[in-house]
């Protein structure tokens, strides 16, 4: 029964990367309880060695859906990729995927149910700080890595890293502190001294206020902290609490909420007092004509620009490969589906991951379980050249947090609506010092 | 006419307004022991409402009542029932999808202090056999496995009496036990009251005035919430004003 | 700070006259019908898809406004002719079907929708200074829609013959039918309406809060305390009860968090039931 | 008339048995299916406190998610940052939900039918933003993570942290509480409680004190709720405010109404099923809700008193004709 439905899930990807049609269909057919034989598996040509299990979490329901079909695409992309190329070490490598549902509970169910039923070998996925918190005790337990999708809980790779996941959880993209530091300046030293956070009530607006603010502060700003709830439809409650000195408004919002900050800033005339700064999470996988000409000025942080032509030029061929291969066009677009706009800079993760696990295997020859630390150790001492697995340029992993860090990008909102890019700003900018040391662990 | 003894409820003066609408007027009404009085009164005349008043289920606008020497006035429901007070509604009103045993048990437990959740509730023996003689004084002994839902209707207004009876009441009030039977399902009722209630002390509200006739032992008329006249049967029969704005319009 | 107050309390009334208007076909349905309808949320949320298509099809606004609570409004017949119809003096177990509906028309969204919020542009762009700064006439215009639907609503029930079956259906069941009053039409038509008012609402909000299938999740909660706190069936009382919580929210929230804020309108709604279980203008 | 004798011997064998059973289990189903089978007998434990305040006393309460998250959160956060022992937290699990049953019961009990829902998702919606909000004491919506110290009671001592462990401790305490709700339900006080379900107003005239039975109904049902949540956290070794929103008690309601409201063995039965199906079918679609939704409505369709409701009149239907 397990292996059978396994089989299917990536045997259905090598035949055909599937797209959002093939989700809906393969859905629809579920809820129709027609039987499966469609997905009838393709011959083993892998010999004797048991695949690699590779458990997927995402949000694919209920919340923050945007996030999640691209993470799970991207995902589910590279993985096909990889075994289409041989594998690792000569095995392939098997997906077993679950829905969040933006639920932290549900997903350490399910999380479990990867580790004790799937029997995976390692997990990657979600961009929800609570979900990867609430796997933390059974990664710990069960000595699991887990690969984070785009969760920016700075603390995930903090001080108590040991005592939260005791090393098993591995970043490689940016969270909130790391955005501070690699952005606070140019907002410092470009848009305005005074600023004010209007940011969603629960951690991730809280830490965004802190760790930026306290930077401007630090170097002689001014700031004033506002907090919402994180579901705020009207936010002209909040908007007029902005002080009247006020120079950059930082929001941060998911989703609709996300699109409503922006939108009703402009809508109480708010824009021409100030500039407005946010990080891309705010709309992304909503694209900028969503948001409507209310967009355009606001400036935004990005981990990995949406537009092509955005990139450096020597990116542009690794670039254009990652987005064939993952449906994308160069604006940002699904391919064939010109309304939904990529996760960019969240669901590269999602590609790297497969390729870091690639090497890391390789390194530290690990076959099974018992060497999950060497097989960790060896994936967070990687520095990744830019090429066709690392799209997003070098990408340095850091030994003593398990975090990576990779190039920031500002830019602001054209007004034909597209994010151009005003400044790069190189990794070592957005290094702080090690909180932790997980060196010495065995 | 029964003998002049002691006094069981006592009205008065009591009022009872809805909102600018009087309801109850002034009304002095006094019960003696073993007495069945009979409210009567055209419709709206403010009967239930009387009786909302006396078991608590409303609180009065003013006067006072007293069951007994003690007042009562305003007291809640549960409190008059323990007091001693049980009450019947227009509207059949039985738990419904319980047992008819379980309906009577209920009642009788509703006499003890203490709800042990620890102990089954069949093994209480002094209220199972309460239960047991309150099935026979009512003659549901062979259905009392029935639910009640499924009995006749005539038998659930029977039932509800029962289940007042099994609170062991000083005074009973019974609002309309004949509402919804047929003339002939009504003597049977009748007959059975005979029987269950016998040396009761009682106030009926009631609209079939032979009924009235056959069981009361003093009749007050209600008419606009107050009281129009007050005496026995034969006399209220006879009554002039009674005739004319009560069984002359009933009867017309 | 009296300017802040000004906008505040402007944008509470404004506000609160939106949230009347989503709570309207809810008040319909629930407080005539007496049936707990969860999945009025997902018709909020399907006019809103509905005329999103529309409107990328024409590029009008006001046809999408115009044809999303038709469409809602056939599906709604098709749910009460359907499910509702055979269950609907059962009131829990309306509770669950409806649940179970509204779980499953927001999976069929996702699916075919997408998961992204999509947008509907304001059909009015105009705003207006407000102190130091700019208040969007579009608000002022679904406010006045709103007042307009209230009073529509009111003359319907009280003046035509169907809103004065209604109101017998409501009074009494079994007299209604006694008098010859079709209930089982008036309880289609009555859904339908309810459904119908969802959509429009629907239609009418996105543009201020985006389209995205979750969208009547946490809106149908609000409504339903809106409904209740008023007094069910009660028009005017649903309308005090929505612009008192916005009033509450926004001005509270500029002297204390908006957290407290939304907990002190939540206390008052409890006070209010307490004190007035029969709703604010209830007998 | 009331459960026979011969009727609940029949009972006790049954119930006997299957836990024999479930006993046995983890010696021939692997991990995960002991994890499955914990974290149902938790839902059941919610579900059938749920249906004490439901199904017996008929009150729709969508406050049970409050007392829930509050004794999920009483784990958690002291055995995190007070360093108590299981022991206690697990007991005060139970009785802080209690006092703030206490509480929210007081005013909401006041209320009837549509009124006292809604004062009741009030309440939980109010304790969900303050969990939300609060995020340095609860986590907020991420939650806090912990890990138990050992159960012990004298020399005996459980590891929660060991999957074997945390299954027979939850099982026990299941178990238990299952037998406490039946004795409850067959003692006068359960008899109150159904009474005051089927016709209150009848309960009050032969002076019985509704409300008051009400408020002890809606105690003892946020206090087992709360053991609920402290179980369920100490299953996850996780809270999170999540927990305090009122689909949690939505939960509890449909697992009630498709088992069957007013039986103890519905509940569980429902939670059985609906979990089962839920596992089941996301090993072939994402959507799960989808199913579940559909499944639903043609559930309440076909059987509006739930599957004991089914059997029971297939059983009926049955006796008659024969």
């Amino acid at each position: 029964m397990e292996t059978k439905k396994t089989k299917k899930k990536v045997e259905g990807i090598l035949k055909k990367e599937i797209s959002r049609r093939d989700f809906i269909k393969t859905t629809a057919l579920g809820a129709a309880g027609l039987s499966l034989s469609s997905w009838a598996p393709v011959p083993f040509t892998y010999g004797a060695q048991p695949p690699i299990k590779i458990g997927m979490l995402n949000e694919y329901t209920v919340f923050a859906t945007e996030y999640g079909y691209w993470l799970g695409k991207v995902g589910r992309t590279a993985i096909a990729k990889i075994n289409a190329e041989g594998g690792i070490a000569g095995r392939k490598l098997e997906l077993h995927e679950y829905d969040t549902k933006a639920n932290p509970a549900w997903s350490a169910s399910m999380c479990r149910k990867m580790i004790l039923e799937d029997k995976v070998d390692l997990i990657m996925g979600s961009i929800h700080s609570g979900v990867h918190l609430a796997c933390f005790p059974l990664i710990k337990q069960y000595k699991i890595p887990l690969f984070s999708g785009g969760s920016m809980t700075y603390e995930f790779t903090g001080k108590d890293s040991l005592s939260l996941h005791g090393g098993y959880y591995i970043r490689n993209h940016s969270h909130a502190r790391s955005q501070a530091v690699a952005a606070w300046k140019f907002g410092f030293n470009n848009l305005g001294k005074k600023w004010t956070f209007l940011n969603a009530d629960y951690a991730w607006g809280h830490s965004l206020a802190r760790e930026f603010g306290s930077r401007v502060r630090a170097a002689g700003g001014k700031t004033q902290d506002i907090f919402a709830p994180p579901a705020t439809q009207d936010f002209i409650p909040f908007l007029q609490k902005v002080d009247p000195d006020t120079e950059v408004l930082f929001t941060a919002f998911l989703g609709s909420a996300g699109l409503g900050v922006l939108r009703q800033t402009v809508e109480v005339g708010l824009h021409k007092r100030l500039q407005r700064f946010t990080v891309i999470c705010t709309t992304e996988g909503i694209g900028q004509e969503v948001v409507g000409k209310e967009s355009i000025g606001a400036y935004y942080i990005e981990y990995h620009p949406r537009h092509l032509d955005q990139l450096p030029k020597e990116l542009h061929p690794y670039e254009i490969a990652y987005r064939k291969a993952c449906g994308v066009d160069k604006e940002g677009k699904e391919v064939g589906n010109p309304k939904v706009t990529i996760a960019g800079s969240h669901m590269y993760s999602m590609w790297i991951y497969p390729y870091m696990i690639k090497l890391g295997i390789e390194q530290s020859g690990w076959k099974d379980s018992k060497k999950n630390m060497d097989l960790i150790k060896a994936i967070c001492s990687l520095k990744l050249k830019a090429g066709p697995w690392c799209p997003v340029g070098d990408l340095v992993m850091r030994e003593e947090d398990h975090q990576g860090f990779n190039d920031f990008y500002i830019s602001r909102v054209e007004p034909d609506l597209k994010l151009k890019i005003l400044e790069i700003i190189p990794k070592e900018k957005a290094m702080y010092e090690p909180e932790t040391d997980l060196r010495k662990i065995v | 006419m029964p003998e002049k003894n002691e006094i069981i409820l006592e009205l008065k003066e009591v009022n009872k307004s809805f909102g600018g609408l009087l309801a109850v007027n002034k009304v002095n009404l006094s019960v003696s022991k073993g007495e069945l009085r009979a409210l009567i009164g055209p419709n709206g005349a403010g009967k239930t409402t009387l009786l909302n008043l006396i078991n608590g289920t409303l609180s009065v606008s003013g006067g006072h009542i007293f069951f007994k020497t003690k007042e009562i006035t305003n007291l809640s429901p549960h409190r008059i029932s323990h007091i001693g007070i049980a009450r019947t509604l227009q509207i059949t009103s039985l738990f419904s999808g319980l047992t008819v045993y379980e309906n009577i048990w209920t009642a009788v437990q509703s006499r003890k202090k203490f709800f042990n959740p620890f102990i089954r509730a069949f093994k209480w023996q002094d209220v199972k056999e309460k239960t047991e003689s309150m099935l026979d004084l009512t003659g549901f002994k062979d259905k009392a496995h029935l639910v009640c839902s499924e009995l006749s209707y005539g038998d659930q207004r029977i039932l509800e009496m029962g289940i007042a009876l099994s609170t062991e009441p000083t005074l009973l009030l019974l609002d309309e036990p004949t509402a919804g039977l047929n003339s002939q399902e009504s003597m049977v009722l009748v007959k059975k009251m005979r029987g269950m209630l016998s040396g009761q002390t009682i106030v009926l509200v009631e609209h079939d005035m032979g009924v009235v006739m056959e069981l009361a032992d003093n009749i007050s008329v209600l008419h606009y919430g107050s009281i129009l006249a007050e005496g026995p049967p034969d006399e209220i029969k006879e009554n002039e004003e009674v005739k004319k704005v009560y069984l002359g319009s009933e009867h017309a | 700070m009296v300017s802040n107050l000004a906008v505040a309390i402007l944008n509470g009334i404004v506000w609160g006259l939106i949230m009347a208007l989503i709570a309207l076909g809810l008040n319909m349905i629930f407080g005539l019908l007496h049936i707990i309808n969860m999945a009025h949320g997902a018709l909020y949320m399907l006019g809103a898809v509905v005329a999103w298509y529309v409107i990328e099809l024409t590029g009008n606004f006001w046809i999408g406004l115009m044809v999303a609570p038709l469409c809602v409004g056939f599906i709604g017949l098709i749910i009460e002719r359907g499910l509702i119809r055979t269950i609907e003096d059962k009131p829990i177990i309306t509770i669950i079907c409806t649940f179970g509906l509204m779980l499953a028309v927001q999976q069929l969204v996702l699916m075919i929708f997408g998961g992204s919020p999509r947008r509907i542009s304001p059909p009015i762009a105009y705003r207006f200074p407000l102190f130091e700064l700019q208040y969007p006439a579009m608000r002022i215009m679904i406010a006045l829609i709103s007042i307009a639907m209230m009073i529509g609503l009111w003359i319907f029930l009280r003046k035509t013959k169907y809103g004065l079956w209604m109101r017998a259906v409501v009074q009494d069941r079994e007299m209604a039918v006694a008098l010859g009053i079709p209930v089982t039409k008036v309880y289609m038509w009555t859904f339908v309406l309810g459904s119908a008012l969802a959509a429009f609402s629907g239609v009418l909000a996105a543009p201020i809060v985006s389209v995205e299938f979750m969208m009547g999740r946490e809106v149908l909660i609000m409504a339903f305390i809106i409904v209740i706190v008023g007094g069910m069936g009660n028009l005017e009382g649903s309308v005090i009860a929505a612009i008192m919580i916005s009033l509450i929210q926004g001005v509270g929230a500029l002297f204390v968090p908006p957290s407290i804020a939304t907990v002190f309108a939540l206390a008052f709604m409890i006070i209010v039931l307490l004190f007035r279980p029969q709703g604010l203008f209830g007998e | 008339m009331f459960i026979q004798k011969g009727k609940s011997f029949g009972f006790i064998l049954i119930f006997i048995l299957i836990l024999l059973l479930l006993t046995a289990l983890p010696f021939f189903v692997d991990l995960f299916y002991q994890t499955f089978l914990t974290e149902l007998f938790v839902w059941i434990l919610f579900a059938i406190s749920f249906d004490l305040i439901f199904g017996y006393t008929g009150l729709l309460s969508f406050g049970q998610a409050l007392f829930f998250g509050l004794g999920g959160y009483t784990v958690t956060i002291l055995i995190r940052k007070f360093g108590l022992n299981t022991e206690l937290s697990l007991f005060l699990s139970i009785i802080i939900p209690i006092l703030f049953a206490w509480f929210v019961g007081f005013f909401s009990v006041k209320l009837t039918g549509i009124h006292f829902v809604i004062i009741t998702i009030i309440f939980a919606i109010i304790g969900n933003i303050i969990g939300d909000t609060w995020t340095s004491f609860t986590g907020g919506a991420d939650g806090l993570t912990f890990s138990p110290p050992p159960f012990r009671l004298g020399l005996f001592q459980i590891d929660l942290t060991d999957i074997k462990g945390n299954y027979y401790f939850v099982l026990a305490i299941v178990a238990i509480s299952f037998l406490f709700l039946r004795r409850m339900i067959q003692s006068p006080l359960g008899k109150i409680f159904i009474s005051i379900r089927e016709n209150e107003e009848r309960a009050r005239l032969i002076g019985y004190n509704v409300q008051r039975y009400k408020l002890i109904a809606f105690i003892i049902a946020g206090g087992l709720s709360g053991l609920a949540g402290g179980l369920y956290s100490l299953t996850l070794k996780y809270a999170s405010a999540g927990y305090l929103h009122w689909s949690v008690s939505g939960h509890a309601v449909v697992y009630t109404i498709v088992g069957g409201m007013g039986t103890l063995v519905g509940p569980a039965i429902g939670v059985g099923i609906v979990m089962s199906l839920e596992h089941y079918l996301i090993n072939f679609l994402q959507a799960t809700d989808l199913v579940v939704g559909i499944a639903l409505v043609f559930m309440v369709l076909v059987a509006p008193k739930g599957l004991v409701g089914l059997i029971q009149s297939i059983f009926k239907k049955g006796e008659t004709s024969a």
